[in-house]
Protein backbone atom coordinates (compact mmCIF):
# COMPACT_ATOMS: atom_id res chain seq x y z
CA UNK A 1 0.00 0.00 0.00
CA UNK A 2 0.96 3.19 -1.06
CA UNK A 3 -0.34 7.21 0.05
CA UNK A 4 0.20 9.79 -2.48
CA UNK A 5 -0.12 12.98 -1.61
CA UNK A 6 -0.93 15.82 -4.21
CA UNK A 7 -2.00 19.36 -3.98
CA UNK A 8 -4.54 20.60 -6.33
CA UNK A 9 -4.59 24.38 -5.49
CA UNK A 10 -4.99 24.90 -2.17
CA UNK A 11 -6.40 21.30 -1.61
CA UNK A 12 -4.76 18.20 -0.46
CA UNK A 13 -5.39 15.08 -2.20
CA UNK A 14 -4.09 11.97 -0.59
CA UNK A 15 -4.91 8.80 -2.78
CA UNK A 16 -4.77 5.47 -0.72
CA UNK A 17 -3.33 2.48 -2.81
CA UNK A 18 -3.88 -0.77 -1.58
CA UNK A 19 -5.99 -1.53 2.21
CA UNK A 20 -6.21 1.15 4.50
CA UNK A 21 -6.09 -1.19 7.59
CA UNK A 22 -4.57 -1.49 11.56
CA UNK A 23 -1.18 -2.16 9.77
CA UNK A 24 -0.66 1.12 8.00
CA UNK A 25 -3.46 3.67 9.38
CA UNK A 26 -0.51 5.53 11.38
CA UNK A 27 1.07 6.04 8.18
CA UNK A 28 -2.06 8.12 6.71
CA UNK A 29 -2.19 9.75 9.97
CA UNK A 30 0.95 11.10 9.80
CA UNK A 31 0.52 12.30 6.31
CA UNK A 32 -2.54 14.22 6.86
CA UNK A 33 -1.30 15.51 9.72
CA UNK A 34 1.79 17.42 8.87
CA UNK A 35 0.02 18.86 6.06
CA UNK A 36 -2.48 20.18 8.87
CA UNK A 37 0.52 21.40 11.00
CA UNK A 38 1.89 23.49 7.79
CA UNK A 39 -1.26 25.08 7.68
CA UNK A 40 -2.91 22.92 4.85
CA UNK A 41 -7.00 23.28 5.43
CA UNK A 42 -8.52 21.21 2.66
CA UNK A 43 -8.39 18.16 2.52
CA UNK A 44 -9.30 15.17 -0.36
CA UNK A 45 -8.88 11.62 0.70
CA UNK A 46 -9.63 9.18 -2.73
CA UNK A 47 -10.41 5.59 -2.39
CA UNK A 48 -10.08 5.11 -6.11
CA UNK A 49 -7.72 2.35 -6.17
CA UNK A 50 -8.12 1.30 -2.72
CA UNK A 51 -9.05 -2.75 -1.61
CA UNK A 52 -10.63 -2.76 1.48
CA UNK A 53 -10.61 -0.81 4.62
CA UNK A 54 -11.49 -2.20 8.63
CA UNK A 55 -12.49 -0.50 11.42
CA UNK A 56 -8.73 1.03 12.21
CA UNK A 57 -9.11 2.55 8.97
CA UNK A 58 -12.50 3.78 9.44
CA UNK A 59 -11.10 5.09 12.77
CA UNK A 60 -8.43 7.22 11.81
CA UNK A 61 -10.62 9.02 9.23
CA UNK A 62 -12.84 9.88 11.70
CA UNK A 63 -9.93 11.36 14.18
CA UNK A 64 -8.51 13.14 11.19
CA UNK A 65 -11.77 14.37 10.07
CA UNK A 66 -12.17 15.73 13.98
CA UNK A 67 -8.47 17.31 13.65
CA UNK A 68 -8.82 19.17 10.68
CA UNK A 69 -12.77 19.95 11.88
CA UNK A 70 -11.00 21.69 14.98
CA UNK A 71 -9.05 23.96 12.51
CA UNK A 72 -11.53 24.99 10.72
CA UNK A 73 -10.59 22.59 7.69
CA UNK A 74 -12.91 20.29 5.87
CA UNK A 75 -12.61 16.67 4.73
CA UNK A 76 -14.17 15.41 2.00
CA UNK A 77 -13.91 11.43 0.76
CA UNK A 78 -14.15 10.16 -2.84
CA UNK A 79 -14.53 7.55 -4.76
CA UNK A 80 -15.19 4.25 -2.66
CA UNK A 81 -16.64 1.94 -4.33
CA UNK A 82 -20.02 -0.66 -3.89
CA UNK A 83 -17.76 -2.87 -1.16
CA UNK A 84 -16.56 0.76 0.52
CA UNK A 85 -19.97 2.27 0.70
CA UNK A 86 -21.20 -0.66 2.78
CA UNK A 87 -18.65 -0.39 5.39
CA UNK A 88 -19.41 3.52 5.80
CA UNK A 89 -23.48 2.46 5.76
CA UNK A 90 -22.93 -0.36 8.21
CA UNK A 91 -21.05 1.90 10.70
CA UNK A 92 -23.57 4.96 9.95
CA UNK A 93 -20.36 7.06 8.98
CA UNK A 94 -22.02 7.70 5.61
CA UNK A 95 -23.44 10.20 8.32
CA UNK A 96 -20.46 11.58 9.16
CA UNK A 97 -18.33 12.35 6.52
CA UNK A 98 -19.17 14.42 2.64
CA UNK A 99 -18.53 11.89 0.39
CA UNK A 100 -18.78 12.49 -3.53
CA UNK A 101 -18.68 9.69 -6.09
CA UNK A 102 -15.83 11.00 -7.92
CA UNK A 103 -12.61 13.15 -7.24
CA UNK A 104 -14.10 15.95 -9.07
CA UNK A 105 -16.83 16.36 -7.68
CA UNK A 106 -15.30 16.65 -4.52
CA UNK A 107 -12.94 19.06 -5.74
CA UNK A 108 -16.07 21.32 -6.91
CA UNK A 109 -17.18 21.69 -3.70
CA UNK A 110 -14.63 21.99 -1.43
CA UNK B 1 -13.07 -32.24 11.34
CA UNK B 2 -9.54 -31.70 9.91
CA UNK B 3 -8.90 -27.84 9.48
CA UNK B 4 -8.24 -26.93 5.48
CA UNK B 5 -5.17 -24.62 7.06
CA UNK B 6 -3.90 -23.95 10.27
CA UNK B 7 -1.54 -20.59 10.23
CA UNK B 8 0.27 -19.71 13.46
CA UNK B 9 0.83 -16.41 13.03
CA UNK B 10 3.83 -13.72 14.83
CA UNK B 11 2.21 -11.15 16.81
CA UNK B 12 2.63 -8.32 14.27
CA UNK B 13 -0.03 -6.18 12.78
CA UNK B 14 2.26 -5.33 9.31
CA UNK B 15 1.66 -9.26 8.34
CA UNK B 16 -2.24 -9.02 9.20
CA UNK B 17 -2.62 -7.92 5.27
CA UNK B 18 -0.61 -10.78 3.78
CA UNK B 19 -2.35 -13.64 5.95
CA UNK B 20 -6.09 -12.05 4.82
CA UNK B 21 -4.62 -12.45 0.97
CA UNK B 22 -3.41 -15.91 1.99
CA UNK B 23 -6.67 -16.99 3.30
CA UNK B 24 -9.28 -15.48 1.32
CA UNK B 25 -6.62 -17.02 -1.86
CA UNK B 26 -7.51 -20.13 -0.57
CA UNK B 27 -10.75 -20.02 -0.32
CA UNK B 28 -11.64 -18.56 -3.50
CA UNK B 29 -11.56 -21.91 -5.53
CA UNK B 30 -13.94 -23.36 -3.28
CA UNK B 31 -15.90 -20.24 -2.84
CA UNK B 32 -19.64 -19.42 -4.28
CA UNK B 33 -19.74 -15.95 -3.28
CA UNK B 34 -16.59 -14.27 -4.41
CA UNK B 35 -18.35 -10.68 -3.74
CA UNK B 36 -18.78 -11.57 0.28
CA UNK B 37 -15.30 -13.17 0.46
CA UNK B 38 -13.58 -10.33 -1.10
CA UNK B 39 -15.09 -7.86 1.19
CA UNK B 40 -17.19 -8.95 4.19
CA UNK B 41 -15.33 -11.92 5.14
CA UNK B 42 -12.08 -9.98 4.69
CA UNK B 43 -12.59 -7.34 6.61
CA UNK B 44 -13.84 -9.49 9.63
CA UNK B 45 -11.19 -11.66 9.20
CA UNK B 46 -8.68 -8.68 9.51
CA UNK B 47 -10.35 -7.05 12.15
CA UNK B 48 -10.47 -10.81 14.36
CA UNK B 49 -6.45 -10.59 13.56
CA UNK B 50 -5.82 -7.38 14.73
CA UNK B 51 -8.37 -7.79 17.96
CA UNK B 52 -5.90 -11.08 18.96
CA UNK B 53 -2.84 -8.93 18.27
CA UNK B 54 -4.19 -5.63 20.27
CA UNK B 55 -5.97 -6.64 22.65
CA UNK B 56 -5.82 -10.79 23.37
CA UNK B 57 -2.02 -10.67 22.96
CA UNK B 58 -0.99 -7.22 23.55
CA UNK B 59 1.28 -6.54 21.05
CA UNK B 60 3.39 -8.85 22.95
CA UNK B 61 6.16 -9.86 20.39
CA UNK B 62 6.56 -13.12 21.82
CA UNK B 63 2.94 -14.36 21.41
CA UNK B 64 1.03 -16.09 18.66
CA UNK B 65 -2.27 -16.03 17.23
CA UNK B 66 -3.35 -19.45 15.37
CA UNK B 67 -5.43 -19.13 12.90
CA UNK B 68 -7.64 -22.30 11.48
CA UNK B 69 -9.78 -22.21 7.97
CA UNK B 70 -12.49 -25.05 6.98
CA UNK B 71 -13.63 -24.62 3.70
CA UNK B 72 -17.06 -26.31 2.87
CA UNK B 73 -19.32 -26.47 0.39
CA UNK B 74 -21.32 -24.16 1.49
CA UNK B 75 -19.37 -22.02 4.07
CA UNK B 76 -16.09 -20.55 4.95
CA UNK B 77 -15.12 -21.02 8.57
CA UNK B 78 -12.17 -19.65 10.62
CA UNK B 79 -11.34 -19.68 14.11
CA UNK B 80 -8.69 -16.80 15.23
CA UNK B 81 -7.52 -17.45 18.82
CA UNK B 82 -5.18 -15.28 20.55
CA UNK B 83 -3.03 -16.39 24.17
CA UNK B 84 -4.78 -13.24 26.47
CA UNK B 85 -7.19 -13.73 28.93
CA UNK B 86 -10.07 -13.23 26.36
CA UNK B 87 -12.93 -10.26 27.16
CA UNK B 88 -17.18 -10.57 26.98
CA UNK B 89 -17.96 -10.06 23.36
CA UNK B 90 -21.64 -8.67 24.82
CA UNK B 91 -20.47 -5.57 26.59
CA UNK B 92 -19.20 -4.40 23.38
CA UNK B 93 -21.14 -0.74 23.10
CA UNK B 94 -22.90 -0.11 19.56
CA UNK B 95 -20.72 1.89 17.21
CA UNK B 96 -23.46 3.12 15.34
CA UNK B 97 -25.31 5.31 18.81
CA UNK B 98 -25.05 9.05 17.94
CA UNK B 99 -22.89 9.12 21.91
CA UNK B 100 -20.45 6.44 20.19
CA UNK B 101 -20.39 8.07 16.15
CA UNK B 102 -17.74 9.89 16.73
CA UNK B 103 -15.50 7.89 18.62
CA UNK B 104 -12.28 6.55 16.65
CA UNK B 105 -12.87 2.91 17.98
CA UNK B 106 -15.35 0.42 18.66
CA UNK B 107 -16.10 -0.75 15.51
CA UNK B 108 -14.46 -4.09 14.97
CA UNK B 109 -16.59 -6.33 16.96
CA UNK B 110 -19.53 -4.62 15.74
CA UNK B 111 -18.68 -5.04 11.61
CA UNK B 112 -17.78 -8.30 12.20
CA UNK B 113 -21.39 -9.65 13.64
CA UNK B 114 -22.55 -7.38 11.01
CA UNK B 115 -20.56 -8.65 7.80
CA UNK B 116 -20.97 -12.21 8.63
CA UNK B 117 -23.67 -15.08 9.00
CA UNK B 118 -21.95 -16.27 12.17
CA UNK B 119 -19.34 -15.09 14.97
CA UNK B 120 -19.10 -16.95 17.68
CA UNK B 121 -16.84 -16.45 21.04
CA UNK B 122 -15.52 -19.60 22.98
CA UNK B 123 -16.57 -18.83 26.80
CA UNK B 124 -13.20 -17.33 27.53
CA UNK B 125 -13.22 -14.65 24.92
CA UNK B 126 -9.73 -15.36 23.51
CA UNK B 127 -11.05 -17.47 20.41
CA UNK B 128 -13.11 -15.68 18.00
CA UNK B 129 -15.40 -18.24 14.97
CA UNK B 130 -16.22 -16.54 11.87
CA UNK B 131 -18.73 -18.14 9.23
CA UNK B 132 -19.06 -16.87 6.08
CA UNK B 133 -22.27 -18.84 4.14
CA UNK B 134 -23.41 -19.02 0.89
CA UNK B 135 -25.54 -21.59 -1.12
CA UNK B 136 -29.46 -21.91 -0.11
CA UNK B 137 -30.02 -21.63 3.13
CA UNK B 138 -28.59 -17.95 4.35
CA UNK B 139 -29.00 -16.18 6.81
CA UNK B 140 -31.27 -13.20 6.27
CA UNK B 141 -29.11 -10.34 8.24
CA UNK B 142 -26.36 -10.86 6.15
CA UNK B 143 -24.51 -7.56 6.12
CA UNK B 144 -23.42 -5.99 2.86
CA UNK B 145 -27.28 -6.61 1.99
CA UNK B 146 -28.67 -5.09 5.66
CA UNK C 1 13.05 -21.56 20.32
CA UNK C 2 9.52 -20.43 18.75
CA UNK C 3 9.22 -20.47 14.99
CA UNK C 4 7.87 -17.13 13.60
CA UNK C 5 5.01 -18.42 11.67
CA UNK C 6 3.34 -21.91 11.42
CA UNK C 7 1.85 -23.24 8.40
CA UNK C 8 -0.26 -26.49 7.97
CA UNK C 9 -1.11 -26.71 4.46
CA UNK C 10 -3.64 -29.06 2.57
CA UNK C 11 -1.79 -31.56 0.46
CA UNK C 12 -2.81 -29.77 -2.19
CA UNK C 13 -0.60 -29.00 -5.14
CA UNK C 14 -2.14 -25.85 -6.75
CA UNK C 15 -1.45 -24.38 -3.00
CA UNK C 16 2.46 -24.28 -3.05
CA UNK C 17 2.84 -20.93 -5.26
CA UNK C 18 0.54 -18.86 -2.67
CA UNK C 19 2.16 -20.34 0.11
CA UNK C 20 5.57 -19.95 -1.22
CA UNK C 21 4.66 -16.37 -2.12
CA UNK C 22 3.35 -15.40 2.02
CA UNK C 23 6.22 -17.14 3.76
CA UNK C 24 8.29 -14.89 1.20
CA UNK C 25 6.45 -11.92 1.87
CA UNK C 26 7.15 -12.42 5.27
CA UNK C 27 11.02 -13.34 5.19
CA UNK C 28 11.74 -9.69 3.01
CA UNK C 29 11.58 -6.98 6.00
CA UNK C 30 13.90 -8.98 7.81
CA UNK C 31 16.37 -10.90 4.89
CA UNK C 32 19.72 -8.97 3.61
CA UNK C 33 19.80 -10.91 0.64
CA UNK C 34 16.59 -10.41 -1.21
CA UNK C 35 17.72 -11.91 -4.77
CA UNK C 36 18.61 -15.12 -3.30
CA UNK C 37 15.47 -15.24 -0.98
CA UNK C 38 13.32 -14.61 -4.19
CA UNK C 39 15.25 -17.25 -6.36
CA UNK C 40 17.13 -19.75 -4.14
CA UNK C 41 14.81 -19.62 -1.13
CA UNK C 42 11.94 -19.41 -3.11
CA UNK C 43 13.09 -22.33 -5.68
CA UNK C 44 13.83 -24.40 -2.65
CA UNK C 45 10.52 -24.07 -0.67
CA UNK C 46 8.35 -25.06 -3.87
CA UNK C 47 10.64 -28.14 -4.10
CA UNK C 48 10.07 -29.07 -0.76
CA UNK C 49 6.53 -28.28 -0.79
CA UNK C 50 5.85 -30.23 -3.67
CA UNK C 51 8.23 -33.59 -2.76
CA UNK C 52 6.23 -33.56 0.66
CA UNK C 53 2.87 -33.55 -0.95
CA UNK C 54 3.78 -35.85 -3.93
CA UNK C 55 5.86 -38.71 -2.49
CA UNK C 56 5.75 -37.92 1.19
CA UNK C 57 1.99 -37.46 1.54
CA UNK C 58 1.22 -39.58 -1.71
CA UNK C 59 -0.99 -36.70 -3.33
CA UNK C 60 -4.03 -37.92 -0.48
CA UNK C 61 -5.65 -35.10 0.29
CA UNK C 62 -6.47 -35.97 3.76
CA UNK C 63 -2.79 -35.59 5.15
CA UNK C 64 -1.04 -32.21 5.78
CA UNK C 65 2.20 -30.68 5.24
CA UNK C 66 3.60 -28.49 8.38
CA UNK C 67 5.87 -25.47 7.80
CA UNK C 68 7.90 -23.97 10.40
CA UNK C 69 9.72 -20.88 9.22
CA UNK C 70 12.10 -18.86 11.24
CA UNK C 71 13.80 -15.52 10.23
CA UNK C 72 17.10 -14.51 12.05
CA UNK C 73 19.19 -11.80 11.73
CA UNK C 74 21.71 -13.91 9.16
CA UNK C 75 19.61 -16.92 7.88
CA UNK C 76 15.94 -17.71 7.05
CA UNK C 77 15.31 -21.59 8.40
CA UNK C 78 12.09 -23.24 6.66
CA UNK C 79 11.29 -26.62 8.16
CA UNK C 80 9.04 -28.53 6.21
CA UNK C 81 7.37 -31.97 7.74
CA UNK C 82 4.87 -34.73 5.35
CA UNK C 83 3.18 -37.31 6.84
CA UNK C 84 4.55 -39.84 5.21
CA UNK C 85 7.94 -42.76 5.75
CA UNK C 86 10.40 -40.94 4.50
CA UNK C 87 13.59 -41.89 2.57
CA UNK C 88 17.32 -41.98 2.31
CA UNK C 89 18.26 -38.50 0.38
CA UNK C 90 21.77 -39.68 0.17
CA UNK C 91 20.51 -42.37 -3.10
CA UNK C 92 18.98 -39.28 -5.08
CA UNK C 93 21.21 -39.47 -8.56
CA UNK C 94 22.67 -36.59 -9.70
CA UNK C 95 20.76 -35.17 -12.48
CA UNK C 96 23.64 -33.46 -13.70
CA UNK C 97 25.10 -36.77 -15.28
CA UNK C 98 24.76 -37.29 -18.97
CA UNK C 99 23.29 -40.58 -18.20
CA UNK C 100 20.30 -38.50 -16.62
CA UNK C 101 20.10 -35.11 -18.15
CA UNK C 102 17.56 -35.96 -20.84
CA UNK C 103 15.25 -37.31 -17.64
CA UNK C 104 12.27 -35.53 -16.91
CA UNK C 105 12.60 -35.53 -13.57
CA UNK C 106 15.15 -36.07 -10.12
CA UNK C 107 16.00 -32.41 -9.75
CA UNK C 108 14.34 -31.36 -6.92
CA UNK C 109 16.40 -32.57 -4.18
CA UNK C 110 20.04 -31.51 -6.11
CA UNK C 111 18.31 -27.74 -6.81
CA UNK C 112 17.50 -27.27 -3.13
CA UNK C 113 21.01 -28.57 -2.20
CA UNK C 114 22.79 -26.12 -4.62
CA UNK C 115 20.68 -23.07 -3.76
CA UNK C 116 20.76 -23.13 -0.22
CA UNK C 117 23.62 -23.18 2.23
CA UNK C 118 22.13 -26.21 4.11
CA UNK C 119 19.29 -29.05 3.52
CA UNK C 120 19.21 -31.19 6.07
CA UNK C 121 16.66 -34.38 6.63
CA UNK C 122 15.87 -35.68 9.35
CA UNK C 123 16.49 -39.69 10.17
CA UNK C 124 13.13 -40.37 9.03
CA UNK C 125 13.34 -38.47 5.49
CA UNK C 126 10.28 -36.89 5.92
CA UNK C 127 11.05 -33.31 7.42
CA UNK C 128 13.39 -31.26 5.52
CA UNK C 129 15.33 -28.09 7.26
CA UNK C 130 16.08 -25.00 4.39
CA UNK C 131 18.47 -22.90 5.44
CA UNK C 132 19.63 -19.59 3.57
CA UNK C 133 22.30 -17.51 5.05
CA UNK C 134 22.92 -13.88 4.43
CA UNK C 135 25.61 -11.39 6.33
CA UNK C 136 28.63 -12.20 6.87
CA UNK C 137 30.27 -16.21 7.16
CA UNK C 138 28.71 -17.94 4.06
CA UNK C 139 28.80 -20.81 2.35
CA UNK C 140 31.47 -20.92 -0.33
CA UNK C 141 29.22 -22.90 -2.40
CA UNK C 142 26.18 -21.00 -2.43
CA UNK C 143 24.20 -21.79 -5.08
CA UNK C 144 23.25 -19.50 -7.48
CA UNK C 145 26.74 -17.77 -7.69
CA UNK C 146 28.87 -21.67 -8.32
CA UNK D 1 -0.13 -17.36 -14.06
CA UNK D 2 -1.38 -17.70 -17.53
CA UNK D 3 0.19 -19.43 -21.01
CA UNK D 4 -0.57 -17.26 -24.12
CA UNK D 5 0.02 -19.28 -27.66
CA UNK D 6 0.22 -17.10 -30.51
CA UNK D 7 1.64 -17.97 -34.29
CA UNK D 8 3.82 -16.01 -36.14
CA UNK D 9 4.00 -18.09 -39.69
CA UNK D 10 4.78 -21.04 -38.83
CA UNK D 11 6.00 -20.94 -35.15
CA UNK D 12 4.44 -21.70 -32.37
CA UNK D 13 5.30 -19.17 -28.96
CA UNK D 14 3.87 -19.79 -25.82
CA UNK D 15 4.50 -16.89 -22.96
CA UNK D 16 4.54 -17.75 -19.80
CA UNK D 17 3.46 -15.56 -17.40
CA UNK D 18 3.86 -15.40 -13.72
CA UNK D 19 5.33 -18.87 -12.47
CA UNK D 20 5.92 -22.61 -14.09
CA UNK D 21 5.97 -24.90 -11.40
CA UNK D 22 4.12 -27.95 -10.18
CA UNK D 23 0.91 -26.49 -10.00
CA UNK D 24 0.65 -26.05 -13.33
CA UNK D 25 3.16 -27.35 -15.49
CA UNK D 26 0.35 -29.76 -16.75
CA UNK D 27 -1.62 -26.61 -18.46
CA UNK D 28 1.36 -25.84 -20.80
CA UNK D 29 2.72 -29.64 -21.03
CA UNK D 30 -0.86 -30.27 -22.94
CA UNK D 31 -1.02 -26.37 -24.72
CA UNK D 32 2.24 -27.95 -26.10
CA UNK D 33 1.56 -31.31 -27.21
CA UNK D 34 -2.26 -30.00 -28.89
CA UNK D 35 0.06 -28.05 -31.15
CA UNK D 36 1.96 -30.73 -31.66
CA UNK D 37 -0.65 -33.51 -32.04
CA UNK D 38 -1.67 -30.27 -34.89
CA UNK D 39 0.91 -30.18 -36.56
CA UNK D 40 2.78 -27.49 -35.68
CA UNK D 41 6.63 -28.65 -35.42
CA UNK D 42 8.51 -25.16 -34.45
CA UNK D 43 8.16 -23.80 -31.12
CA UNK D 44 9.07 -21.37 -29.02
CA UNK D 45 9.02 -20.66 -25.37
CA UNK D 46 9.14 -17.36 -23.91
CA UNK D 47 10.13 -16.79 -20.46
CA UNK D 48 10.28 -13.31 -20.62
CA UNK D 49 7.18 -12.24 -17.66
CA UNK D 50 8.03 -15.50 -15.84
CA UNK D 51 8.70 -15.18 -12.12
CA UNK D 52 10.47 -18.30 -11.53
CA UNK D 53 10.78 -22.12 -12.80
CA UNK D 54 10.67 -25.23 -10.16
CA UNK D 55 12.54 -28.67 -10.68
CA UNK D 56 8.73 -29.40 -12.43
CA UNK D 57 8.60 -27.07 -15.04
CA UNK D 58 12.51 -27.33 -15.90
CA UNK D 59 11.35 -31.29 -16.30
CA UNK D 60 8.35 -30.17 -18.19
CA UNK D 61 11.16 -28.48 -20.46
CA UNK D 62 12.68 -31.49 -21.00
CA UNK D 63 9.62 -33.35 -21.63
CA UNK D 64 8.10 -31.45 -24.36
CA UNK D 65 11.77 -31.02 -26.52
CA UNK D 66 12.32 -34.86 -26.20
CA UNK D 67 8.54 -34.85 -27.86
CA UNK D 68 8.87 -32.16 -30.72
CA UNK D 69 12.72 -33.70 -31.68
CA UNK D 70 10.58 -37.45 -31.97
CA UNK D 71 8.36 -35.42 -34.65
CA UNK D 72 11.39 -33.51 -36.24
CA UNK D 73 10.19 -30.92 -34.66
CA UNK D 74 12.53 -28.00 -32.73
CA UNK D 75 12.06 -26.04 -29.46
CA UNK D 76 13.66 -22.78 -28.59
CA UNK D 77 13.29 -20.91 -25.13
CA UNK D 78 14.25 -17.10 -24.54
CA UNK D 79 13.63 -14.56 -22.21
CA UNK D 80 15.50 -16.19 -19.47
CA UNK D 81 16.47 -13.50 -17.42
CA UNK D 82 19.49 -13.95 -14.60
CA UNK D 83 17.76 -15.75 -12.11
CA UNK D 84 16.19 -18.03 -14.84
CA UNK D 85 19.51 -18.74 -16.51
CA UNK D 86 20.90 -19.45 -13.32
CA UNK D 87 18.47 -22.81 -12.59
CA UNK D 88 19.50 -24.08 -16.08
CA UNK D 89 23.19 -23.84 -15.55
CA UNK D 90 22.71 -25.20 -12.25
CA UNK D 91 21.05 -28.27 -13.84
CA UNK D 92 23.25 -27.84 -16.80
CA UNK D 93 20.05 -28.36 -19.40
CA UNK D 94 21.18 -25.16 -20.43
CA UNK D 95 23.57 -28.08 -22.95
CA UNK D 96 20.57 -29.24 -23.88
CA UNK D 97 18.27 -26.45 -24.58
CA UNK D 98 18.64 -23.59 -27.80
CA UNK D 99 18.59 -20.56 -25.76
CA UNK D 100 18.47 -17.16 -26.63
CA UNK D 101 18.14 -13.71 -25.19
CA UNK D 102 15.52 -12.65 -27.01
CA UNK D 103 12.32 -13.70 -28.58
CA UNK D 104 13.38 -11.98 -31.96
CA UNK D 105 16.44 -14.05 -32.31
CA UNK D 106 15.04 -17.21 -32.02
CA UNK D 107 12.63 -16.48 -34.19
CA UNK D 108 15.19 -15.47 -36.57
CA UNK D 109 16.87 -18.93 -36.00
CA UNK D 110 13.57 -21.26 -36.30
N1 LIG E 1 -9.34 -10.99 21.35
C1 LIG E 1 -9.62 -10.09 22.32
N2 LIG E 1 -9.09 -10.18 23.55
C2 LIG E 1 -9.36 -9.27 24.49
N3 LIG E 1 -10.16 -8.21 24.32
C3 LIG E 1 -10.73 -8.05 23.10
C4 LIG E 1 -10.50 -8.96 22.05
N4 LIG E 1 -11.21 -8.54 20.96
C5 LIG E 1 -11.84 -7.42 21.34
N5 LIG E 1 -11.57 -7.11 22.63
C6 LIG E 1 -12.11 -5.97 23.42
O1 LIG E 1 -13.26 -5.47 22.79
C7 LIG E 1 -13.15 -4.07 22.54
C8 LIG E 1 -13.88 -3.68 21.27
O2 LIG E 1 -13.17 -4.15 20.15
P1 LIG E 1 -13.52 -3.63 18.70
O3 LIG E 1 -15.00 -3.65 18.54
O4 LIG E 1 -12.72 -4.41 17.75
O5 LIG E 1 -13.10 -2.09 18.70
P2 LIG E 1 -11.66 -1.44 18.88
O6 LIG E 1 -10.67 -2.44 18.38
O7 LIG E 1 -11.71 -0.23 18.03
O8 LIG E 1 -11.54 -1.15 20.34
C9 LIG E 1 -11.66 -3.81 22.51
O9 LIG E 1 -11.35 -2.48 22.84
C10 LIG E 1 -11.14 -4.82 23.52
O10 LIG E 1 -11.23 -4.29 24.82
N1 LIG F 1 9.38 -36.01 1.29
C1 LIG F 1 9.68 -37.13 0.61
N2 LIG F 1 9.15 -38.32 0.99
C2 LIG F 1 9.43 -39.46 0.33
N3 LIG F 1 10.24 -39.51 -0.76
C3 LIG F 1 10.80 -38.37 -1.19
C4 LIG F 1 10.56 -37.12 -0.54
N4 LIG F 1 11.25 -36.17 -1.20
C5 LIG F 1 11.88 -36.78 -2.21
N5 LIG F 1 11.63 -38.12 -2.22
C6 LIG F 1 12.17 -39.13 -3.15
O1 LIG F 1 13.31 -38.61 -3.78
C7 LIG F 1 13.18 -38.70 -5.20
C8 LIG F 1 13.89 -37.54 -5.87
O2 LIG F 1 13.17 -36.34 -5.65
P1 LIG F 1 13.52 -35.07 -6.50
O3 LIG F 1 14.98 -34.88 -6.51
O4 LIG F 1 12.70 -33.97 -5.95
O5 LIG F 1 13.09 -35.37 -7.98
P2 LIG F 1 11.64 -35.73 -8.57
O6 LIG F 1 10.65 -35.05 -7.70
O7 LIG F 1 11.65 -35.19 -9.94
O8 LIG F 1 11.53 -37.21 -8.53
C9 LIG F 1 11.69 -38.72 -5.45
O9 LIG F 1 11.39 -39.36 -6.66
C10 LIG F 1 11.19 -39.48 -4.25
O10 LIG F 1 11.29 -40.86 -4.46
Amino acid sequence: MVFQVQKSDDITIVDVDGQLIVGNRQELKQKVLEELERGERKFLIDFANTGYIDSSGLGVLVSLSKKIREQEGELRLSGLNEDLRTLFELTKLDTLFIITDTREEALKGL
Amino acid sequence: MRSDLVLELPNDIKAIEHTVEFVVRRCEPSCEDQKRLRLNFRVALTEALSNAMLYGNHRDPAKRVRVEVTVKSCSVIACVTDEGNGFDPEVVPDPTCPMNLCKSGGRGVFLMRKLLDEVRYNDRGNSVTLVLRYGAPQNELRGASA
